[in-house]
């Protein structure tokens, strides 16, 4: 599905990705985790294009998508969501979501001057998509709320479902579970597995080790820029070198 | 030591905190529960005098400081050491802590004093101390973090989820040094998503919910509580 | 009660009747001056609206927009009064002309972020300015354009009459609020508002950035352009000074009035200050001691303007009353507090 | 008693206030002494005059608001406007909806494009420029170093003075006009025309600027004489320049503190004690031109413009000399007011007038 | 020869103006991060209340100089807290437009009170130095020599000063500032005390050879703009660099090229600059 290849990026004279080659599969469950500054986040910036990377490749089904632009990376599939999102906060959920679906859409001034037959159709199918990415994500209660009177754990949805509206192929989850209890963490895990069970393929990066090793299928560990482990939760937790880096030898703080 | 009576905090006509009251006794570590927007992070912004409480009275060692400015607080001695750590980045890890002696800036033997002890707390510091405080990682800026506040000299530390995106490894630190710092007699109150390792060092926790404390006990109490352990803890 | 009052004011059947109103508002009228200064505030209101789709709708604060007004006005002159071209002709080269600038501009500028692109657009504004006014050869400098061709009515109207000008320039206005209200419900609006709401983000849905950016910027040249040319066609004389970047700072406080990124807040803003300016001209020079301080006052108690305070308050308000209060149910306890004793 | 408004529409906030102020201090000075008078009558009725002032910061778009308004709310039969911007925006509209322009500007055109219902107040400065060049190309020599301001009417100025420099065999060793009012310094563009070692140079904006262009000038071992636009009054110069001393060889119109007529000194008396300061030109020429607007309206009995156009060259040669500091005489048929053109040379720190040598 | 280093006298005592101008700007901005338009009208009441220490009261140079500097730092303070502390959480265009009503609120004050009449101010420093034809007026050696030595005080200022610390520290993170006890109503205060002691030295050192009238700020104001984005918002070397770039290109330009494209050409190299480095000469990264 998607595969690294030699991916490296420098900042200066930090490699903040280093050497890094891997292949994710299709209809799993993809995590990253590594220490603070390993270079997570760098390297999903890499892949859906906000980066270019120094040297190395990333295939997407088959396809190079290394030179693209990240509106085009999105176009081929990719989503993603950030750590913090900057949402619209004077306007409503479905507002906000509407735009989602906008890249699948052709209709631009012209169509918007002589009101088309295609421009009509394309809004309403974007409207549909959000109703269907909210329904998703359970949220289908709060859709005229503005999004300045949802809560943080709401907001997280939302912004999987616009990630969801872009009919994505694979979607990027940084640290969507940064600073939620660990209830709702428990509904986002569930959450990401009934996109799998959809058909996405899901990359995260999260340092609940609990829901990590309960959801992922694979798991790569990154320190320095460098990929110093690989393979399911099992190995990789009781990988020493990755006990050494990240986790720590007591199991019971890291639970 | 600290004292809250009936609080009341608001957000233009929405209300964050309700009716709160809570005591933080000398020496203790008091764990604060609560889901995000529960007001954990209001209630000490509040404490701090960074908000102003609508109602209710806020007292510490016997004197009122509901209201207070923010410098006035920090120097009657309570310190906050905010959620996202909030450094001033383009200045040096040293430049940083003696920021944190800023309310004592005239004694400067004290503050060698104090500085000392942080480097000793955190040996890594030492090591970084000419460099910006932005080109850390993630957990030495928590640390950094935390010996400026250390160096205000607090009697009573506000700590606002110190393992916030950090690596297990370094939350694990995290909490050993927290209870060192709380061991060597700095009272701490502590907000923590994280409730499990709180709820071990902790002496007493609240738990919070909507703006209201809804629940308070022992270590061992909530420990032991079904609904604690299934809101907050997990399986 | 307010509230069944606000919903008047959104029902969709209002805005016909503000245009009704609009329509009868020469025989209301006393005298032909007020026609006349509804006329040119009609006129800056369209130049308004095309700061909206680039600042409140792109978020992108575009101060060359008195500049662009400026260009739309000299190319209607110059082409009208130099080359003898009607009205019409001239108008649309106006139009063009500005769009196409536009382009060019914007190609360079949107590159650049937040102040960084204030400042700089502030510096193109200033450059055409200065442009107009020493390019002699060109643009007769600071003596300026006489003879601008009036809008021709084919023998039906007479253009250069105040009365007839009004309802053209209200027609004009209609069109842009009309194309505006459309555009901010549909897709392309939304993507403009999300580049608003973050660059990346916005490019992690698929928006090309430059593309949309240039085309809100480009879309808002153009108004400027139209606003810039009607304005030539209305006083029929124009000099650098019309470049000037106070004109720019007006359109803003307008928009800011009003109400940015709203549909009839431009208008609101625009309408409400150019009456309010000219009901103080009475105290002559000391004017500005109380609408300095006003502008300052307005900004701080209705920072979204009046339209979008209002709206803000209605949509708060219908919440209200659709789900009266939606308590969050408690984790731990069944919601009473904690008997504290401590 | 009755009323008759008389609209102004000019700079009173801004760049260019002071200059609007100091036309408005001229027209409200007049008003105030017909009123003082009494008024003046007619066809039996006393009218008192009452000077209704707008803003338009020097905006030609908002002039013409403003006339439309002075014309609509306050009927007024003439508005003043002093800059040519206003003055064209107005002429679109005057005669349809009735007014008079009292256009105080010399620019020639204003007057040339046969609008019959505009006064042009101040004379056309053609003739200065003749007068100045003769003068200058005679006793200072004959290369020229163009210093003159960017406005409008210095644009003007400037090129007919080098027109009329060249022609008659002189030499234009620099031309680097500078923004008089938005200059934050002259430093730069002096230098430069210094550095082309000229004997003249010409200068002038407004007064002030003016006195810092020729100071700095000075400061930087210029030795020649100026030719002074006639905006810029010699003596005001001389004030922000450091004194006459530094302006010897100074060619400019006669200021009307030179004024040998007792019509001028009276005027400039009053003027001194009503507001504390010496009168400029635009003072005075717009004090005379409301006293021959309002003389007009006595003749012909009527406020109806057409009529007081009419009238207005027979009213201006029979002002009362000691509300005509300039001394005009007639009014053109296309509505020029004439006063006979003067030179002033500054000489040993004094300013001396000259007689005008026909050519 | 001569005439080239005249140019850089002259480069000099615009950059050094323009730069003190932009200072004041600049310092406001990287710590409050409000772009404040009205900072040219501080500047204009500068020159006003040295013109009026000075003529009106017969005050010394220095003494009026020192006078002009606490009032408009006062005034500038009251701007802080009647409205742009009011306006902390708004954006930024909210600023912009409270500052617009300021600036036109402060001509209107002004020119009620003298009218807007162009006036001059003399200073004690009316010598002509030449050095072999290279000529110096006494005033603008002294604007080269004050703007060096605020550039180097202010420096120190922040640097070596506790106080200037806690400045620096607002600039970085302002919550940051608040949890160890720095009162960031007093910063916020002294910023905009220092940008108007700044404004008020600058138009005091220059009105000498220029004139004070009500709108003598607009165009400084511009170029000041055009100062700090040119050096990067924020920074203080780069407020003087691009004091000295605009200075130095305005001497030349007007010079060797026209007089009257000499703004163009200032406005014309900050479009160039900024078309290759979009952050500015002197940016610290970007946010
Ligand atoms: N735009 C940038 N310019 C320079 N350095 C950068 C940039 N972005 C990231 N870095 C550096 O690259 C390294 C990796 O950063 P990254 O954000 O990928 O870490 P991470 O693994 O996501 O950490 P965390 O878990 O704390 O989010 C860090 O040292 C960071 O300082
Ligand atoms: N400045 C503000 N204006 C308006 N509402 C606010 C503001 N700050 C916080 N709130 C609201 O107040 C409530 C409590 O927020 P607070 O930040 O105190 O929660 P918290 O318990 O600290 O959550 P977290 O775990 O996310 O830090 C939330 O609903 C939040 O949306
Ligand atoms: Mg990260
Ligand atoms: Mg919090």
């Amino acid at each position: 599905m998607l595969k690294i290849e030699n991916l490296t990026k420098m900042f200066g004279g930090l490699a903040a990705v280093n050497d890094v080659s891997v292949e994710f599969e299709a209809n799993k469950v993809n995590a990253i985790i590594g220490p603070n500054g390993a270079g997570k986040s760098t390297f999903f910036n890499l892949v859906a294009g906000t980066h270019k990377p120094t040297s190395g490749r990333i295939i997407l089904d088959g396809e190079d998508i290394t030179p693209l632009r990240c509106d085009y990376i999105a176009q081929r599939g990719v989503g993603r969501t950030f750590q913090t999102t900057n949402l619209f906060e004077q306007a409503s959920v479905l507002d906000n979501l509407i735009v989602g679906h906008r890249l699948r859409t052709k209709s631009g001034l012209w169509d918007v001057l002589i009101n088309s037959k295609r421009l009509q159709a394309e809004e309403k199918a974007c409207r549909e998509k959000a109703r269907e990415a909210l329904n998703f994500v359970g949220l289908s209660h709060v859709e005229n709320q503005f999004i300045a009177d949802i809560t943080q754990e709401e907001r997280k949805r939302v912004a999987f479902a616009l990630a969801l509206a872009t009919d994505p192929k694979i979607v990027l989850l940084d640290e969507p579970a940064a600073g939620v209890n660990p209830e709702e963490t428990e509904g986002l895990a569930d959450l990401m597995r009934k996109m799998v069970q959809h058909g996405l393929t899901v990359c995260l990066i999260e340092h609940k080790m609990d829901m990590i090793m309960g959801i992922a299928d694979k798991i790569m560990v990154l320190d320095h820029g460098e990929k110093i482990a690989e393979g399911t939760p099992k190995e990789v937790r009781e990988n020493p070198v990755v006990i050494e880096a990240y986790l720590g030898s007591d199991e019971d703080v890291a639970a | 030591m600290l004292q809250l009576k009936n609080v009341d905090v608001c957000y233009g006509s929405f209300k964050a905190l309700n009716n709160i009251s809570l005591s933080v006794d000398t020496g203790e570590l008091v764990v604060l529960l609560g889901a995000n927007g529960a007001g954990k992070s209001t209630l000490f912004n509040t404490i701090s005098g960074l908000n102003k409480p609508v109602a209710g009275s806020i007292e510490f060692e016997g004197k009122r400081i509901g209201g207070l400015k923010p410098s006035a607080v920090v120097s009657s001695g309570i310190v906050q050491c905010a959620e996202g750590r909030k450094l001033f980045p383009q200045m040096t890890v040293m430049q940083n802590l003696m920021m944190g002696a800023y309310v004592h800036r005239r004694d400067k033997a004290g503050n060698k004093k104090y500085l000392d002890e942080v480097l000793e707390l955190y040996p890594i510091l030492k090591e970084k101390e000419h460099q910006p405080a932005g080109s850390l990682s993630g957990g030495q800026q928590q640390m950094v973090a935390i010996g400026r506040a250390l160096m205000s000299r607090p009697r009573l530390l506000m700590l606002d989820e110190p393992s916030l995106g950090l690596a297990p490894l370094v939350v694990r630190q995290m909490f050993e040094t927290i209870q060192k710092i709380n061991s060597l007699g700095t009272t701490v109150l502590l907000a923590e998503q994280n409730a499990f390792a709180a709820l071990k060092i902790a002496t007493r926790a609240y738990v919070m919910e909507n703006g209201q404390l809804v629940m308070e006990g022992d270590r061992e109490t909530m420990l032991g509580n079904e609904q604690v352990r299934k809101a907050y803890i997990g399986a | 009660m307010l509230f069944k009052l606000g919903s008047l004011l959104l029902h969709p059947a209002f805005k016909y009747a503000l245009i009704v109103l609009a329509l009868l508002f020469p025989l209301f009228a006393s005298n032909e001056y007020q026609v006349y200064v509804m006329a040119s505030a009609f006129v800056w209101a369209i130049a308004v609206y095309g700061l909206n789709i680039i600042t409140g709708f792109c978020g992108q604060l575009n101060l060359a927009h008195g500049g662009f007004f400026a260009l739309g006005a000299y190319t209607l002159g110059l082409l009208s009064a130099d080359y003898g071209w009607s009205f019409w002709p001239a108008f649309v080269a106006a139009l063009l002309f500005t769009a196409f600038l536009g382009f060019l501009v914007g190609v360079v500028s949107l590159r650049l972020k937040e102040h960084y692109f204030a400042i700089f657009t502030l510096c193109v504004g200033f450059i055409i300015y200065l442009l107009l006014d020493k390019w002699e050869e060109l643009t007769h400098g600071p003596i300026g354009v006489r003879d601008i061709a009036a809008p021709n009515g084919f023998g039906l109207v007479d253009f250069t009459q105040t009365v007839p000008f009004y309802y053209l320039v209200l027609a004009f206005l209609v069109f842009a609020m009309w194309f505006m209200g459309k555009l901010s419900r549909s897709l392309l609006g939304r993507t403009f508002v999300a580049i608003r709401n973050g660059d990346e983000l916005a490019q992690s849905l698929g928006i090309n950035l430059m593309r949309n950016k240039t085309l809100a910027f480009v879309l808002s040249t153009t108004y400027a352009g139209m606003a810039g040319a009607l304005y030539a066609g209305m006083i029929r004389f124009i000099g650098p000074e019309d470049a000037n970047v106070q004109h720019t700072f007006d359109m803003i406080t307008y928009l800011l009035v009003g109400g940015i990124g709203t549909i009839s807040g431009p208008l609101l803003g625009t309408v409400g200050i150019v009456w309010i300016t000219q009901s103080l001209q009475f105290l002559e020079e000391y004017r500005m001691i109380i609408f300095g301080p006003l502008l300052v006052i307005l900004v701080i108690f209705f920072p979204r303007g009046f339209v979008g305070s209002f709206l803000t308050w209605m949509h708060r308000e219908s919440q209200k009353q659709a789900a009266p209060s939606k308590k969050k149910e408690s984790r731990v306890s069944t919601g009473k507090g904690v008997e504290n004793n401590a | 008693e009755s009323t008759v408004n008389i609209g102004f529409t000019g700079p009173l906030s801004g760049g260019a206030a002071l200059y609007g102020e100091n036309t408005l201090s001229g027209l409200r000075m007049a008003a105030d002494e017909i009123n003082a008078d009494g008024g003046f009558d007619i066809n039996g009725e006393t009218y008192k005059v009452n000077i209704i002032s707008l803003d338009d910061r020097y905006s030609p778009a908002q002039a013409a608001t403003n006339a439309k308004r002075l014309k609509q709310e306050s009927n007024v039969p003439a508005v003043f406007v002093p800059h040519s911007g206003g003055i064209f925006a107005l002429q679109d509209f005057n005669e349809q909806d009735d007014f008079l322009i009292m256009a105080y500007t010399s620019v020639p055109t204003v007057t040339e494009k046969g609008n019959s219902m505009t006064l042009r107040i101040p004379p056309t400065f053609d003739g200065y420029v003749k007068a100045f060049t003769d003068y200058a190309l005679e006793h200072e020599g004959k290369k020229l170093g163009m210093g003159g301001a960017t406005h409008e009417y210095a644009k003007i100025w400037s090129s007919m003075i080098e027109k009329a420099w060249t022609s008659k065999g002189g030499e234009v060793v620099a031309n680097n006009p500078m923004d008089y009012n938005k200059s934050a310094d002259f430093y730069t563009g002096v230098s430069r025309i210094v550095a082309s070692e000229p004997d003249v140079m010409f200068v002038g904006g407004a007064s002030e600027p003016t006195g810092l262009v020729v100071q700095q000038a000075r400061q930087l071992g210029f030795q020649g004489g100026f030719i002074v636009m006639d905006q810029a009054k010699i003596d005001e110069v001389a004030e922000v320049a450091g004194g006459l001393d530094m302006m010897n060889g100074a060619i400019g119109v006669v200021p009307l503190s030179v004024y040998e007529t007792d019509a001028a000194k009276n005027f400039i008396t009053r003027y001194e004690d009503k507001y504390g300061k010496t009168p400029g030109s635009e003072a005075a020429f717009n004090y005379l031109a409301l006293h021959g607007l309002v003389k007009a309206m006595d003749m012909a009995e009527t406020t109806e413009p057409k009529k007081i156009r009419a009238t207005m060259n027979e009213a201006m040669s029979k002002l009362d000399p000691s509300k005509n500091p300039y001394e005009v005489t007639e009014v053109t048929e296309k509505g020029g007011f004439v006063t006979d053109t003067t030179l002033a040379v500054v000489e040993d720190g004094k300013i001396v007038q000259k007689e005008i040598e026909n050519q | 020869m001569n005439l080239f280093f005249q140019n850089i006298v002259n480069g000099l005592t615009l950059g050094s103006i323009y730069g003190l101008v932009a200072l004041g700007l600049t310092l406001v901005y990287g710590i409050l991060h409000i772009p404040n338009f009205a900072h040219g009208a501080l500047y204009m009441v500068g020159a006003f209340m040295s013109y009026f220490l000075m003529v009106d009261l017969g005050a010394h140079y220095w003494v009026a100089m020192a006078g002009s500097a606490v009032i408009v730092a006062g005034l500038a303070v009251l701007c802080e807290r009647l409205v742009f502390h009011p306006l902390r959480h708004s954006p930024p265009i909210h600023d912009k437009i409270a500052a617009i009503g300021i600036l036109l609120f402060l001509e209107a004050v002004i020119q009620m009170f003298w009218g807007s009449d162009f006036r001059r101010m003399s200073s004690p420093f009316t010598g002509i130095m030449n050095f072999d034809g290279l000529i110096i007026p006494e005033q603008r050696a002294l604007i080269i020599v004050g703007a060096l030595v605020l550039v180097v005080a202010l420096q120190l200022f922040l640097r070596k000063t506790m106080t200037g610390a806690t400045i620096i520290a607002m600039a970085q993170n302002r919550e940051g500032a608040f949890l160890v006890g720095i009162d960031a109503n007093r910063v916020a205060m002294m910023t905009f005390a220092i940008s108007g002691v700044l404004a008020a030295f600058a138009a005091t050192l220059y009105a000498p050879i220029n004139l004070v009238y009500p709108a003598m700020g607009h165009i400084v104001i511009m170029k000041a703009f055009v100062i700090i984005i040119l050096g990067g918002m924020g920074s203080i070397p780069g407020a003087i660099v691009g004091g000295m770039i605009i200075g130095f290109a305005e001497a030349f330009g007007g010079f060797y090229i026209s007089t009257s494209y000499k703004d163009i050409i200032a406005f014309g190299l900050l479009v160039l600059i900024l078309s290759v480095r979009p952050q500015g000469l002197f940016a610290k990264g970007a946010h």
